[in-house]
């Protein structure tokens, strides 16, 4: 058993630190550190000063791109990135399809679009949820119907993040109605500028425009699209949401909301005190503290199950529970920092884009588009009813 | 011993459902929200037809002589269609103040407004720095010839935004956390010196903040007795908490049924969410915590308007030994718990459509939320109900 | 709306005091106090009082022993009974197999028992859960075959509490088998004395022998002792569980606790300091002090409900998992309040009957016991889980 | 980084977990802990036969060097058969304050036979009104001749009754709850003046008060320097929160899959209960926490083992700021809750049958509840932890 750090580690971490420290633009900082949306030039900005700088890819085999990196190196490089609030690169293009074309793609696929992922000259987006499959996926009904050289695609997606971006999207579609749910599914690559899309926004609780609807009038997808085999789509939406489960507790993104917690807290007055020399306050704050801390660690360990070469069973679930519990505690912890300022959430301050709240201190901004987005914390990527589903199935097993 | 309306309720009750059934749906409630005011004036001026706007008031104001039981009753209404209007701060906390502090001058002119729909208020209590805490005062009022300056921050007043008067609070003397020496002053919010910053609050109410700068006062302005104005902030206080918490537990009641439906209607894996025993037993937890919230808040409506009719303790049941401000702190702590637990559940099992900024459910989550915080959070009542019994 | 005792209350309410400050002994209210074992013959000697007095049974017909209190008269009773920590008679023959009697019984039965229990000379016993049927009681299995003027018994009851000191069983058999599970249930009055009947004890958490298991082998039992109908025994059981029903939160042995709490809190030293004006541990008991106070609002609105005529739904099964949930969190800060001296249970001085641990404050006596015993709260009378079915099934169907 | 044990540490674990299997079955541990001693002196002879008794000693002394990962993955078996024996009393507290504090003499007379396991021991800290606080001492130590006049009252020793050395703390100098001025001596629980009243804890071990009423004690029984002995005694009470903290993830385990087997066992409405999802989701939560335990332990125990080697923070992962007291005071905590959550919803989840003292869970329940205690609780060691940060 070891928990240190190698020299090598070390000096790594001091490199990524200082890369975050030069070169992290101060606007974008600024807005991420408040938990605010991050605009489209925004994202692309830092994540092009990510691929200059060869770290965009650390998942990618070093010859698409990728870093090399060890897991440990990974792990640094997470909690560096948080703890500077630097924006995580958007996950569907490097994270999500970036890894299925590289194992699944043809050639053509991987020239035309690795590429443009890696240097964010393309943004994608996802397309699985349906108004009728949210938790249960795999009753998706978007219909894709082979016609000529094209699949024709009708039906709607929902929940698409980001879509209104995107300039392509990858899609589940089912292609064999007649199979079980699961078999009659396959993976497409859509270009969002063909004709027979539509894109509606769903404003969010944070009145933010991060959702949207997207729906499919006879669209023409050309059957080179599609990605490895026709009706295998849901092997590959699977090993994609492996993919994506690395730090899925988000521990590095919570330590960082603590700091900025007890910075909070150590300037919000109540009468003649600070509100970190509250005791109820502080107890609740070390509560999450403590609660993260168990979290880091057993991120810690499961990461190095992995780098023995051990496979996860329910980890991935309990760190996703955990995680998204953890997230949701601090987030309510910091509107409570505000007291009465945590009440004010002006709707048209944001329609001017002036950004900044009319009152309160400055630190309020931000701290409730955070809180109301990260409701979705225990909804996105599996529900916790859904982890605790899969936690107890596979226990029950053994 | 009985929790039953009057025949007289029943039929107040029925008449503000009604209003609510037919001006709040979702889709009302939404357009509404979305104007410049936040609110209706044409429903402003039906409540003043109605009468609601001179509840609690003495007859001999022209008022409805109602008690904290029947606001409760109207305010469990507004609640499950999230009414928008200012009432709480114009009737029950400034209303309540002149109505207390008031000399026959102030009463006539502005509580005759106020019962007419001519008139909203609210009332300026906070601080940046007060956090919940009504005897923080750090704004000053010294005298200035016959009147008053004022110099000072005020924060969040709830319905600043559109109140023709703010009564705000000011300290005449004491130090700055002491409850003696603090006044109230009837502000016009236009006057010289005073800057009011508007915003919205994240469930779609007005809230200003108010920079007062030399702020002349007329001493015809002066609410009450210099320097004594605590207790009656207190009682209006705790008359806004039972407001706010017989709200609340309408708005929970909705957002349960509402939650309810949408598990019946909504098809996962096969069948109706309704069908999994984790989210049925979550519906249990919720409706389990709506009925004791019921309670609390009828406790304390009860409570109040018996402790405004006489003292006697003894024979009121369950709380013999209990001061009406400990019942006010521990119903604001009981429903605060229940209202997180019930609005982010909602949500949560919305799942999806929850989120979204269009279905209604959102919006019950935010106002949930709010309640929690507005007059003060569930840590700083439970310690007010300590500092009663433990001192 | 009304929450005010009227003036015959108040006096009643000063009656019923002065009758347990005269009335209850020393020795029983201090074992109660503790949230010790009452021993049978403190148990029959205090009701013995409280037949004297007339008030053994509440829930009777005057004219079969009531007492004729009105529902606010029967709070104020539980009230000061639980305040003055006297034992609630045991609830197997007054407040269970009485009005079942009552209710169901032939004329002959009603002679032979009802005097019997009111002035506690016969001691009853619930024969209902087997070893196979705890949640889901209606397929118990002990069957009951009629054989001349005789049901013949064979099979097994388990969780029968005091059955040791039984004189007598009320016992659910099965006399149908090939009915539905409820169709096919009697109920049955046992003699314990007869043949066939063996009693074999199941020691507790708290090391008491509170519970049996109780073997019929070929137990004859006369048909004069069937109740009601044959196999309309389920009717009977469920009405009998209406009438376990009333105060089953506990709110009052629940605002006891809190007193007892506070009492220990108050001397118990934490370095130079008291217990009481530790901020955590205060903090702690303020929660539970609150959710009480709502239980008792709540109690006392659904008793005026029923003393409107109001039909009760899910409210029963609210108070029960709620009352349960208060109880065990107040047993568990008394267990909190001692600090170190909560570790101590002697098993040995309780086999020595002295009673008294050897060492530690005298407050910490019966403390474990009573939080041990305590976790049954969320068993008995329907789990919770039991309950959330209920109350979702009855909420769903709305 | 990595958690895997090294090729000795995984024999020395298939050695013990051989040990617990065979000897430390449901009805071997009742028959055990209803014999007068509580546990058996032939298994401690075993331990001591299998090293165990040596592990922690420095070689020089004639032990075995293990680190706290050792210790850990003793005790870690320890808790799945919920051992009797007086391990951590014997081998970690009082094995642990000699060899810090001992002198050769002391070394070797008592570390030797505690190694051969001729020797029980146990550490008296804590008093009636001190709670979990190791500093505050009230007993006290006065000099006389050479030696000590003792008096006072140690309370609840674990262990006690089998212990034929006692190691106390008395004041000999220093206000009542000051870090200085706290000294260690070795008692005799047999000499004059020492009444020792023994009992049992709900979960079958041995506990005493020991009553000190001028209880001479020689110079040589003086263990370090006279009013130094805090930090040892912080240092020997962090180790002993490793290793119960391990016990702890070790009870944990065994609890749950008992708990899981019944689930899939019992039938009730006509089908096993693991088919019901409120009890699925239960199960997953039960075994959330004892993931959350097992990683805190861990990291814990490599903690103290690496701050026991050298002092360099900067190279560890995950608590680069944070002191072993830190570490120490959050494992407790997070144990204590996880502890507490499993104990008691496998009781629940049982049903009638966990209720009995027959059965084997209600007895990890009582050792999981003890856990919770010993040493200090939830709401001691927030506050430890919260001292250390805040100050």
């Amino acid at each position: 058993m070891e928990l240190k750090f190698s020299q090598e580690d070390l000096e790594f971490k001091k490199e990524v630190r200082q890369f975050f420290e030069n070169k992290l633009p101060a606007d974008i900082k600024d807005r991420c550190e408040r938990g605010l949306v991050i605009p489209k030039e925004m994202q692309v900005r830092w994540q092009k000063i990510l691929f200059d700088q060869g770290w965009m890819a650390p998942n990618w085999p070093v010859d698409e791109g990728g870093t090399g990196w060890s897991l440990t190196q990974k792990y640094i490089f997470a909690q560096e990135a948080a703890a500077a609030c630097a924006p995580p690169p958007m996950p569907f293009g490097v994270n999500m399809i970036g890894p299925v074309l590289i194992k699944y793609g043809t050639e053509a696929q991987q020239q035309k679009h690795l590429p443009n992922i890696l240097n964010s000259d393309t943004w994608w987006c996802q397309g699985y949820s349906e108004p009728g499959s949210g938790s249960d996926l795999a009753s998706l009904k978007t219909k894709a119907v082979k016609d000529g050289n094209d699949y024709v695609i009708n039906g709607q997606k929902i929940w698409t993040s980001y879509a209104q971006y995107a300039d392509m999207m990858f899609c589940l579609v089912r292609t064999d109605p007649d199979a079980k749910k699961q078999e009659g599914i396959s993976f497409l690559l859509i270009d969002m500028n063909t004709p027979g899309i539509e894109v509606k926004p769903i404003i969010g609780l944070d009145l933010n425009h991060t959702l949207n609807e997207v729906f499919f009038t006879d669209v023409r997808v050309p059957i080179e699209n599609l990605v490895g085999e026709e009706n295998s789509g849901w092997t590959y939406a699977k090993s994609l949401l492996e993919h994506e489960r690395s730090f899925i507790a988000r521990v590095a993104n919570s330590k960082q909301l603590l700091v900025r917690l007890k910075q909070i807290a150590s300037t919000q007055r109540i009468g003649d005190n600070l509100l970190i020399n509250n005791p109820d306050f502080r107890r609740k704050l070390t509560a999450v503290e403590i609660d993260l801390m168990a979290l880091e660690y057993s991120e810690l360990r499961f990461l190095a199950k992995q780098m023995d070469g051990g496979q996860l069973g329910p980890e991935p679930s309990i760190m996703k529970l955990e995680g998204s519990q953890i997230q949701q505690r601090l987030k309510k912890l910091l509107v409570e920092s505000l007291g009465m300022y945590a009440l004010p959430f002006d709707a048209d301050a944001r329609a001017d884009e002036s950004d900044y709240l009319a009152m309160g201190p400055e630190h309020a901004h931000g701290i409730l588009d955070q809180h109301f987005y990260g409701r979705s914390a225990t909804l996105v990527g599996g529900t916790s009813e859904v982890q605790k589903n899969v936690i107890s199935r596979l226990l029950m097993k053994r | 011993m009985d929790f039953k309306y009057s025949q007289e309720q029943t039929m107040l009750k029925d008449v503000v459902d009604r209003f609510v059934a037919d001006n709040y749906s979702a889709e009302q409630r939404a357009t509404l929200a979305n104007t410049e005011l936040g609110h209706s004036d044409s429903h402003w001026q039906t409540f003043a037809d109605m009468g609601l706007l001179a509840l609690p008031f003495a007859e001999a104001l022209g008022g409805m002589e109602g008690s904290a039981v029947d606001v409760a009753l109207v305010m469990e209404s507004f609640g499950k269609g999230l009414v928008l209007e200012p009432y709480i701060p114009t009737v029950i906390l400034a209303g309540g103040l002149i109505s207390t502090l008031g000399n026959d001058q102030q009463q006539a002119s502005l509580l005759g407004n106020i019962m007419a729909g001519k008139m909203k208020a609210a009332f300026g209590y906070c601080e940046p720095q007060s956090r919940f805490n009504p005897a923080d005062v750090e704004t000053s009022a010294s005298p200035a010839g016959s009147g008053y300056i004022l110099n000072g921050h005020k924060s969040i007043v709830w319905h600043g935004p559109s109140a023709n008067k703010i009564i705000v609070s000011a300290r005449t003397s004491g130090t700055p956390r002491s409850k003696e020496g603090i006044s109230l002053f009837i502000l016009d919010p236009n006057a010289e010196g005073v800057t009011r910053l508007n915003t919205r609050t994240a469930d779609g109410q007005g809230a200003s903040d108010l920079l007062l700068e030399n702020v002349q006062i007329d001493a015809d302005d002066l609410l009450g007795e210099e320097g004594k104005a605590y207790p009656a902030i207190e009682r209006a206080l705790q008359a806004a908490i039972s407001a706010v918490s017989a709200e609340a537990v309408g708005a929970m009641e909705a957002t349960n049924e509402i939650t309810r439906e949408y598990l019946k209607i909504r098809q996962q894996f096969g069948t109706a969410l309704s069908n999994f025993q984790s989210l049925q037993h979550r519906t249990a937890e919720m409706y389990s915590e709506v009925e004791m919230s019921r309670s609390m808040s009828e406790a304390l409506a009860m409570r109040l308007r018996d402790s405004d009719n006489d003292n006697n303790n003894d024979s009121h049941i369950g709380d013999e030994d209990t001061l009406p401000a400990q019942t006010t702190a521990a119903t604001k702590v009981r429903i605060g718990k229940a209202a997180t637990f019930i609005g982010e559940n909602s949500v949560q099992l919305h799942g999806g459509i929850g989120m979204t900024n269009e279905y209604v459910i959102g919006h019950y989550y935010k106002r949930l939320m709010m309640i929690d915080i507005l007059f003060g959070d569930q840590d700083y009542h439970s310690r007010q109900y300590e500092q009663l019994i433990y001192g």
